[in-house]
């Protein structure tokens, strides 16, 4: 095939050259790190993929920017019974193939993703359920194992996505035929979203279009083209000639750059994820919470936002970021306080520090942050060797428990506390699921399961308040800063949110001209 | 003579080289360089191979020492088939066999010294024990008429005559039994020739030298050899000894050739037998007779058979010619054809 | 030559088949699981477990390769395991631009190392030399990502300069990014064709040095022949082989290694390809670019052997 | 034949004290040491020696293509009457190999390896001649034919390796012949040729020489060759020309002990000589242990005090023979009787 | 030995010679020492050894642990010659710090890489066929090797030392020399005095090592010492697979690298340590030219 084929020629001409005078219409070109991996809502677990898939499929309910829950393909929504949801669907969709939208295809989507043959990236979102109802042509009723508070947060995930029917029986067709799972949807993607997929380059390129019968309001733009441009400094090169309209992500780096150009900006969103050090509690001397208390308060948080994120993102006191639902502002932390470290050191029979190690993946910020911890544990006698691991090695061996200390982040992808915290410290998921500091606390196993089941708010609140306080008191983290995303942005583009779990929100974008 | 020990033996040795043509360099042809010729060197003699320019003397001689392998034939050395060793066998062969290399220059790692070169030669074939190789090169370098001030420069600080001397030293260095010398004086001044020369002489009575010489001073190869072999295009034409040679020849082309030599006697004019009609190649060489197209002499028979090396009257015992009319040539019975 | 040829080609096949075990072995003996990059973190074992039998990886490695091998030989590369895309077709999809750009890159560093070092090698140990021999070095010594910023940030973004400068006033003339318009093309090519022409500066400066104190040049010039001439016939065809190794291995590692000029130019080739892979576990796709990469540096050498007859009928090769 | 010329510009080539030297790393190796000698137009010249004695490096310093370390250190070179060593290289470059061109005597590095035969013929037409591709190997061909290289079209496109040294020595007098040139310098040229080709080849000089009055520096071991080819013979020893004379004088009456030894030293053709040849004995002196005197004193039989202590000049006789040594001259403190013939060859 | 010759008599002069091999390597020697680019890239390389040595003895900051960062990215000054990065640590100190590391990991890699792809390429060349065939195929397959799986498979099999960051950068530049020396070694091997060699019954290894081998170093010494520099930059394109210097160990490379991010409003951090590596591979360079020089006979002493 012609490499040069695809729309960057396009781009050239009507990203910078058109002078219209609405605000409708025109193209927008977004310029991303990564390409999408994959086309369906359930083959895919990545950022990218949802940036573009948020365009195309739609789910029941959504979360606007404040992380809150709103009507999207449901207009209502409730618990029945304990583990018992119910939503009521609009009735008045349709997909860009023109079939309809209904209960059974909420049925057919879910269940597909739990299907052990497709294997689907977005189990985990589901897993909890049992049994899906079609209770009516719009009326559809999931069942889970267990009372599931946070289920309609999952529902608003991207892997929430709703896919034609039609388009997932011929992707079941496919498989039959010794396709693998999503090839189909991945080649036709039929969602009932504001834009409809056009064509995807691979490794370059994904076109959108807008969706002139969409049953809400239509999107201002005519079209969207994300492109790949992995490097951080030509993202800011194409933003500043004007070949791209928005670069997502924005290097902390590069920000004087663009704030002091003409005609773009910086757009800054908090974000729900964390970055932390993981200590391997199982290992000497991390056994000792003492120790790792130690650890967090002696380290000075700001030198991290300042040397390596220019002083953007908050310090972190735990691992929940301040826009997840089940945040506590109030709950304790660990100042920094180099005396008081020394102290708990000494009573942990280490006044003469130790020496240990700590693990990174290739991640520059990380690198970064791991030699800064490295020089400030100085202060504690604390002898730090920084180990590089590529990812594929790195997630193996810290889920096998091969390391003292590790560098990683996370992000509550659902904005809500349970899958902030559940993951990372349920003893059930020790290892590879994502508790990598191997934390075994029965207390705190309780106390996260009953908060999950638990159905009403205040209750559910204040467990997660407490959790906050006994992960203080536990310490299995340094938790270090949330970060905050940066976007680059012309001046011309109006109308851009991004939700805290890095969704651009396109409905409402037009380009002024 | 006959009863002397035969040093080297080479019996139908054919050295074909293949002509590579088109873009994808196929073998279009053959180059016959030496088509089946076979002769015997005894040991202590000098044979000496003359003959026209690219008619396979030198060929003959690579071959003989292996450096090319030989499309086909037996090269006996001593009594043992050659051809048949493998490589480190031969190497072991090599210290009695040694060639003087026609081209002086292209023969010499132009980055090594004389000084090197020679003492290189000698750690070889481990001819001379270590402490005395370098008075043996001291001596060598005499031996070729060297200055022992040359003795640390590079090939290419010398003349053409003194490059041929080294390699001349380097074939000597490691004594060897039997040397095949390409054109070994050829480059050199006659006084500095005529040392060399009897030099070789003398090493060849002391120590029972063999020579396999190739030249075309036919003056040189009259004061040297025992024996001379001429070479006709691939063939071997006429084989005897150097009195019959120069004074009883029988081929065509051996007349043709000596009446060519150039004389330093201004007074004495003689006739040159000027060879005419095409020059053939060994590309594709003649049927018959491979001299037929230039010889004076040439009939039908000529044209079509081949002649095989044979002793007739008159001829000395091992004196061979390959000519069908030499017996009539000979009687003046048979008178060159004028349009020849 | 053509029984080389054919000899060569028929060897591609024991060449392809080490590779791919070679490949498949050395993925599998390093530490990471696709099924576990894929799920990414924080997924329940249950899932990766769907995934890891999707992918057949808890099928016995023999048969894991050999069902690798059978497909392949069919042509079928198989997909991708994260994608669940075709490999063939996205190797397909980005190796000409690879190979164009590596070709690009190819012309241009012989183009200008050819020149640079024959200037270097006939004006020995003048200033232009050392400064020819400063400047290579230079580029060389600069990392791709590093030259390509540069070069966008000049060429693409612009500097200005005071407007009484003539012509460079505004210099934003190139395309910072993608493939495909000369406007795209040029820079990318330049970062890359850079340190391939320092090196064949460089190799061509050293080897035209050992053939111009030859008896054959001097022949030519006894036969009044201009020294230019003398210089880029005579001694430049002698000079040759090396250059040509090194031109075959740069033009090679281009195919395989321009992984840092492609991400600064959002080049979509295969040097991003490979690596993002295997980062990712991705076997099939490693295999499968491992594969076409191999035959294609097979082809490049060949070519190269080809070369070295043609530069010298002396060497044979049969 | 009434001796050698005097100088004018009738000489196509005249010499005057050329000294071309190599400076290596301890000394200076003085290659050729004041060496005069004219060339007739339309003549030819026979230059004979010790090997090493700088024949070739003074033909390669006519052609100013002398290389590091050496260097053209004095006196002139008149072509045509116009000094060569004035010329600019450009100018060179036209005279090279169109009007003077050279047989250079090592025939397979001389050669470029990577061209066909045919195409370093061809050169020398399209750059003088300014022919086509085609006429220039149509031309090339027929110079091989003249050279006597048998199926000129097949050899035409191989290269020097597979052609034997008497077949590159022809491609080598092929190239330098295809321009006409004026001067000729030949370096050995027929070495490497069997005689009926030798003969061929002096043939078709001669023939050249007589149809375009061509000049001939022929550099030879030969004096056989010398005997049938030249008008005049220069004798070299050590960087110095010792004797030069027309050829009669040469072959009847030698006169340098060294021009003498080496006559004798030839092996002849036409007879048997049993035992070993005469050779010159002694060998040639070092550079760095130049005698003072005559460089031949201390292998001359018959030198004296005044040959060990002063280096003779070339002396012009009434005939235009020039020689250079003690026992010619006027100072001569030996024998006066001596017979350099007789005595030289006793020495043997 | 007796074969004594009357015939010609001894010159009266002979120079007394001392031992001819410590002599030639003195011609080698003197001539580089009169070569001026040589002279310039040995002192260099010198100034360099004695910089490692003894350098980080003397930096005026701790190169490791001395971050400040209020003071990063700080553009050189009196108190920070090379400026600051962006942890407010001293460039200047980490340059001098990371130098001995530097230059080890390109020195070694192509010694050892240039070593063994010497031997294969000579070898390949010189027997031709079978041998020639197999080895160089195996090149190939090197050669498109990804240098990043060689590498991930080192680090797990091997480990991430410095040691076997050298071995990662060395395997991947053995196909290299070897298809270089293999090219080179064709053509000379078919020269005469390779077949003189031959008739004097000299042992392969003697002919290929001592005589096709000189001929044909000036190609080695170019790649080499160019190589340097390539070999610098891919050791620091392994550190992040946990290969050779890990953070903070100041590595040229590495420095290069992390200096990327700031190339707009920081470029000094970027510079010095790049600056650096081309003044190593030009003292390498020079040199190499010098040697090249000083092994061709023909140049004057
Ligand atoms: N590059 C060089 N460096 C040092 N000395 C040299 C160099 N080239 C030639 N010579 C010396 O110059 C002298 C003259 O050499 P020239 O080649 O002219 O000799 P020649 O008379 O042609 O001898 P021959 O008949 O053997 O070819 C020789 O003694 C030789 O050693
Ligand atoms: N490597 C080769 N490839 C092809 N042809 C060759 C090769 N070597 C020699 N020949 C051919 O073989 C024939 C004989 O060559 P050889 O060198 O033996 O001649 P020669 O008798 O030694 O001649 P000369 O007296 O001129 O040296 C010639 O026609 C030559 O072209
Ligand atoms: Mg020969
Ligand atoms: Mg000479």
């Amino acid at each position: 095939s012609e490499p040069d084929e695809g729309g960057n020629s396009d781009s050239d001409g009507d990203g910078e050259g058109t002078s219209e005078e609405a605000a409708e219409g025109g193209e927008l070109v977004i310029a991303n790190q990564s390409d999408v991996v994959s086309m369906d809502p359930a083959g895919s677990n990545d950022t990218p993929s949802s940036n573009v898939q948020a365009n195309i499929f739609e789910t029941l309910v959504t979360l606007d920017e404040n992380m809150e829950l709103q009507p999207g393909l449901a207009t209502e929504w409730e618990a029945v019974e304990d583990n018992v949801w119910e939503f009521k669907l609009r009735d008045d969709v349709t997909f860009h193939d023109g079939s309809e939208f209904n209960a059974e295809v909420v049925k057919a989507n879910i269940e597909r993703i739990l299907d052990e043959d497709v294997a689907s990236q977005r189990y985990f979102l589901y897993e909890m359920v049992e049994d899906i109802e079609v209770v009516d042509d719009y009326t559809v009723r999931f069942t889970t194992e267990y009372p599931f508070a946070p289920f309609p947060a999952h529902i608003a995930h991207n892997g929430g996505g709703m896919t034609s029917l039609e388009v997932i029986e011929a992707d079941y067709e496919a498989m039959e035929n010794g396709e693998e799972p999503g090839s189909y949807i991945n080649e036709n993607p039929i969602g009932t979203g504001f834009f409809k997929f056009d064509s995807w380059n691979s490794g370059s390129e994904v076109r959108l279009v807008k969706n002139e019968d969409y049953w809400g309001e239509p999107a201002h733009l005519d079209s969207v083209v994300f492109k790949v441009v992995s490097e951080a400094n030509t993202r800011v090169a194409e933003l500043e000639t004007g070949d791209s309209h928005i670069i997502d992500p924005l290097g902390p780096s590069n920000m004087a750059q663009v704030e002091n150009s003409e005609g773009i900006h910086v757009a800054p969103q908090e974000s729900v994820s964390v970055s932390y050090i993981g200590f391997n509690v199982e290992k000497e001397p991390f056994d000792d919470p003492n120790v790792r208390q130690a650890i967090n308060m002696a380290i000075d948080k700001s030198q991290i936002i300042d040397g390596i994120y220019e002083g953007v993102g908050i310090p972190a006191v735990g691992p929940l970021a301040p826009a997840v639902y089940g945040y506590d502002e109030d709950a304790p932390g660990l100042e920094y306080d180099l005396e008081e470290a020394k102290q708990l050191l000494a009573d942990a029979g280490y006044e003469d520090g130790f020496s240990t190690t700590l693990w990174t993946n290739d991640t520059q910020e990380r690198i970064d942050a791991a030699t800064n911890v490295q020089a400030q544990l100085q202060e504690l006698n604390i002898d730090v060797e920084v180990e590089v691991l590529e990812w594929g090695t790195y997630l193996e061996r810290t889920a096998q428990g091969d390391h003292d200390m590790f560098v990683l982040g996370w992000s509550t992808v659902t904005g809500d506390a349970d899958y902030g915290l559940y993951p990372l410290f349920h003893s059930e998921n020790i290892g590879e699921p994502g508790n990598r500091s191997f934390l075994q606390d029965e207390e705190l196993d309780e106390m996260l399961e009953a908060a999950r089941r638990e159905g009403d708010e205040e209750t559910r609140l204040q467990l997660y308040s407490d959790i906050q306080t006994e992960l203080t008191e536990l310490a299995p983290m340094l938790y270090l800063h949330h970060q905050e995303f940066l976007l680059g942005v012309n001046d011309n583009v109006q109308g851009l949110t991004q939700s805290p779990t890095g969704i651009l929100q396109l409905h409402d974008v037009s380009l002024n001209q | 003579m006959n009863n002397q020990k035969v040093l080297l033996k080479v019996d139908d040795l054919k050295q074909y080289f293949p002509i590579k043509g088109g873009f994808f360099g196929r073998t279009v042809n053959h180059v016959k360089a030496v088509d089946d010729i076979s002769f015997e060197v005894y040991e202590g003699e000098t044979l000496s191979i003359v003959g026209e320019s690219g008619c396979g003397k030198s060929t003959t001689g690579r071959a003989v020492l292996r450096l090319d392998e030989p499309t086909d034939g037996k090269v006996e050395f001593d009594g043992t088939n050659i051809l048949e060793l493998n490589k480190k066998e031969m190497n072991k062969f090599r210290k009695d066999m040694q060639i003087i290399f026609q081209d002086p220059y292209a023969s010499i790692n132009p980055r090594h010294t004389v000084r090197q070169i020679l003492t290189e030669a000698m750690e070889i074939q481990n001819a001379v024990p270590k402490h005395e190789r370098n008075d043996r090169v001291k001596e060598l370098m005499e031996t070729v008429g060297l200055g022992a001030h040359q003795i640390d420069r590079h090939p290419h600080e010398f003349s053409g005559g003194q490059r041929q001397r080294i390699g001349i030293a380097r074939a000597l260095s490691v004594d060897p039994k039997l040397i095949i010398a390409d054109e070994a004086v050829s480059a050199l001044d006659v006084s500095i020739q005529a040392q060399v020369i009897n030099l070789l002489k003398k090493l060849q009575r002391e120590f029972k030298l063999t020579y396999l010489f190739i030249s075309h001073d036919l003056g040189v190869v009259r004061h040297i050899s025992d024996r001379i072999i001429v070479m006709y295009l691939g063939k071997v034409v006429e084989i005897a000894d150097k009195k019959s040679l120069f004074t009883n020849n029988m081929h065509p082309y051996t007349k043709a050739l000596l009446s060519a030599i150039p004389s330093t006697d201004l007074e004495a004019k003689k006739e040159r037998i000027t060879l005419k009609g095409d020059v053939p190649s060994p590309i594709d060489p003649p049927e018959g007779c491979r001299f037929h197209t230039r010889c004076p002499f040439a009939t039908d028979i000529c044209r079509t058979k081949v002649p095989e090396l044979r002793n007739t009257e008159g001829m000395k015992d091992g004196h061979r010619a390959a000519c069908h009319h030499m017996e009539a040539i000979r009687s003046g019975e048979h008178q060159p054809t004028v349009n020849a | 030559m053509i029984q080389f040829i054919i000899r060569r080609i028929l060897q591609t096949i024991p060449v392809l088949i080490g590779v791919s075990i070679l490949v498949f072995s050395m993925m599998h003996l390093v530490p990471g699981d696709p099924a576990q990059v894929i799920a990414g973190e924080g997924a329940p074992q249950e899932q990766i477990e769907n995934i890891r039998e999707r992918l057949g990886l808890n099928d016995p490695l023999p048969t894991q390769y050999l069902n690798y091998v059978t497909s392949a030989v069919q042509g079928d590369l198989g997909t991708s395991m994260r994608s669940g895309r075709d490999v063939s077709a996205e190797i397909g999809a980005r190796f000409w631009v690879t190979v164009e750009l590596a070709i690009y890159s190819t012309i241009l560093a012989v183009f200008l190392g050819l020149i640079a070092g024959i200037i270097s090698a006939t004006r020995k140990y003048t200033a232009i030399d050392t400064t020819i021999m400063i400047v290579a070095l230079f580029g060389l010594s600069m990392p791709n990502f590093w030259l390509g910023l540069m070069l966008i940030q000049w060429f693409a973004i612009g500097i200005d300069l005071p407007s009484w400068v003539p012509f460079f006033n505004n210099t934003a003339w190139f395309s910072p990014s993608g493939w495909g318009s000369f406007s795209q093309i040029v820079l990318p090519v330049i970062t890359l064709g850079t340190g391939s022409a320092a090196i064949i500066a460089r190799m061509t400066r050293s080897s035209m040095l050992d053939v111009i104190g030859s008896d054959y040049i001097r022949t030519a010039r006894a036969k009044g022949v201009k020294e230019q001439i003398v210089i880029y016939r005579h001694a430049l065809k002698n000079a040759l082989i090396p250059i040509v190794t090194v031109v075959g291995l740069q033009f090679g590692g281009l195919l395989g290694g321009a992984v840092l000029t492609e991400s600064v130019f959002a080049v979509n080739g295969m040097g991003k390809l490979i690596i993002d892979s295997i980062q990712a576990r991705d076997f099939p796709v490693v295999q499968g670019t491992v594969l076409v990469a191999s035959l294609l540096f097979i082809l490049v050498n060949l070519i190269v052997d080809v070369a070295y007859r043609f530069l010298n009928k002396r060497i044979d090769l049969d | 034949m009434t001796g050698a010329p005097n100088p004018s510009y009738d000489n196509i080539l005249e010499i005057k004290n050329l000294q071309t030297s190599f400076f290596t790393k301890d000394l200076e190796v003085k290659a050729v040491d004041g060496v005069s000698f004219n060339i007739p137009k339309g003549k030819v010249l026979g230059v004979v020696g010790e090997s090493g004695s700088g024949k070739s490096i003074t033909s390669l310093s006519v052609l100013r293509l002398i290389e590091e370390p050496g260097k053209i250190k004095g006196g002139e070179i008149l072509f045509k009457g116009e000094n060569l060593l004035d010329k600019s290289e450009a100018q060179m470059r036209k005279i090279r190999g169109n009007e003077i061109s050279m047989i250079f005597q090592e025939p397979m590095t001389s050669l470029n390896p990577t061209f066909t035969v045919g195409q370093q013929i061809s050169e020398s037409f399209r750059i003088h001649e300014g022919l086509g591709k085609k006429e220039a190997k149509k031309k090339s061909i027929e110079m091989l034919k003249l050279v006597g290289i048998p199926s000129p079209e097949k050899r035409i496109n191989q290269y020097p390796f597979e052609l034997s040294g008497g077949m590159r020595q022809r491609v080598m007098i092929a190239i330098a012949l295809a321009c006409n040139p004026e001067l000729l310098i030949a370096d050995e040229p027929t070495t490497a040729l069997d005689v009926t080709i030798q003969a061929q080849i002096l043939d078709l000089m001669k023939e050249l020489q007589e149809k375009l009055d061509m000049g001939i520096l022929l550099i030879t071991h030969d004096l056989g060759v010398v005997a049938e080819t030249c008008d005049y013979v220069a004798v070299m020893y050590c960087g110095k020309v010792v004797e030069f004379t027309d050829k009669k004088t040469l072959f009847t009456e030698p006169k340098h002990p060294y021009t003498v030894g080496l006559m004798q030293s030839v092996p002849q053709h036409d007879q048997d000589v049993d035992g070993d040849l005469a050779v010159i004995r002694g060998s040639v002196p070092s550079p760095a242990d130049m005698p003072q005197g005559c460089r031949f004193a201390p292998r001359c039989p018959f030198a004296t005090d005044l040959c060990r202590n002063k280096l003779p000049d070339l002396e012009t006789d009434e005939e235009g023979n020039q020689i250079r040594c003690w026992i010619y001259s006027d100072e001569w403190d030996g024998d006066p009787e001596v017979n350099v013939h007789e005595q030289s060859k006793s020495t043997s | 030995m007796s074969r004594s010759n009357e015939h010609i008599e001894k010159p009266e002069i002979a120079v007394k010679q001392p031992n001819p091999r410590l002599k030639s390597w003195k011609s080698v020697f003197n001539k580089l020492k009169k070569n001026k680019s040589a002279v310039v890239g040995g002192i260099l390389i010198i100034l360099l050894i004695i910089i490692a040595l003894i350098g980080p003895y003397l930096t005026p900051y701790d190169p490791l642990y001395d971050q400040d960062v209020t003071n990063k990215l700080a553009t050189p000054s009196s108190d920070h010659w090379f400026g600051t990065d962006n942890f407010g640590r001293d460039i200047f100190s980490r340059v001098i710090q990371g130098t001995g590391l530097t230059l080890m990991i390109g020195f070694f890699s192509i010694l050892l890489g240039a070593t063994a792809g010497v031997f294969l390429g000579i070898i390949a060349g010189y027997y031709g066929k079978r041998i020639d065939s197999i080895i160089m195929r195996f090149m190939d397959i090197l050669l498109a090797f990804p240098s990043i799986l060689l590498a991930l498979t080192i680090v797990t099999v091997l480990g991430g030392s410095m040691v076997n960051v050298v071995i990662a950068v060395a395997v991947s530049s053995v196909p290299i020399f070897a298809r270089i020396v293999r090219g080179s070694t064709l053509s000379v091997k078919k020269l005469e005095y390779i077949d003189a060699m031959r008739a004097l019954g000299a042992s392969d290894s003697r002919i290929i090592f001592k005589h096709i081998l000189p001929n044909i170093t000036s190609p080695i010494i170019v790649q080499a010492t160019l190589s340097i520099a390539t070999a610098i930059l891919s050791a620091a394109g392994l550190s992040f697979l946990g290969l050779g210097a890990q953070p903070p160990t100041p590595e040229w490379g590495a420095m290069l690298s992390d200096g990327r991010n700031y190339l707009y409003n920081a470029p000094h951090v970027a510079l010095f340590p790049g600056l650096a590596i081309v003044v190593a591979v030009l003292a390498f360079n020079m040199l190499g030219d010098g040697l090249r020089d000083a092994f061709d006979p023909k140049t004057r002493e």
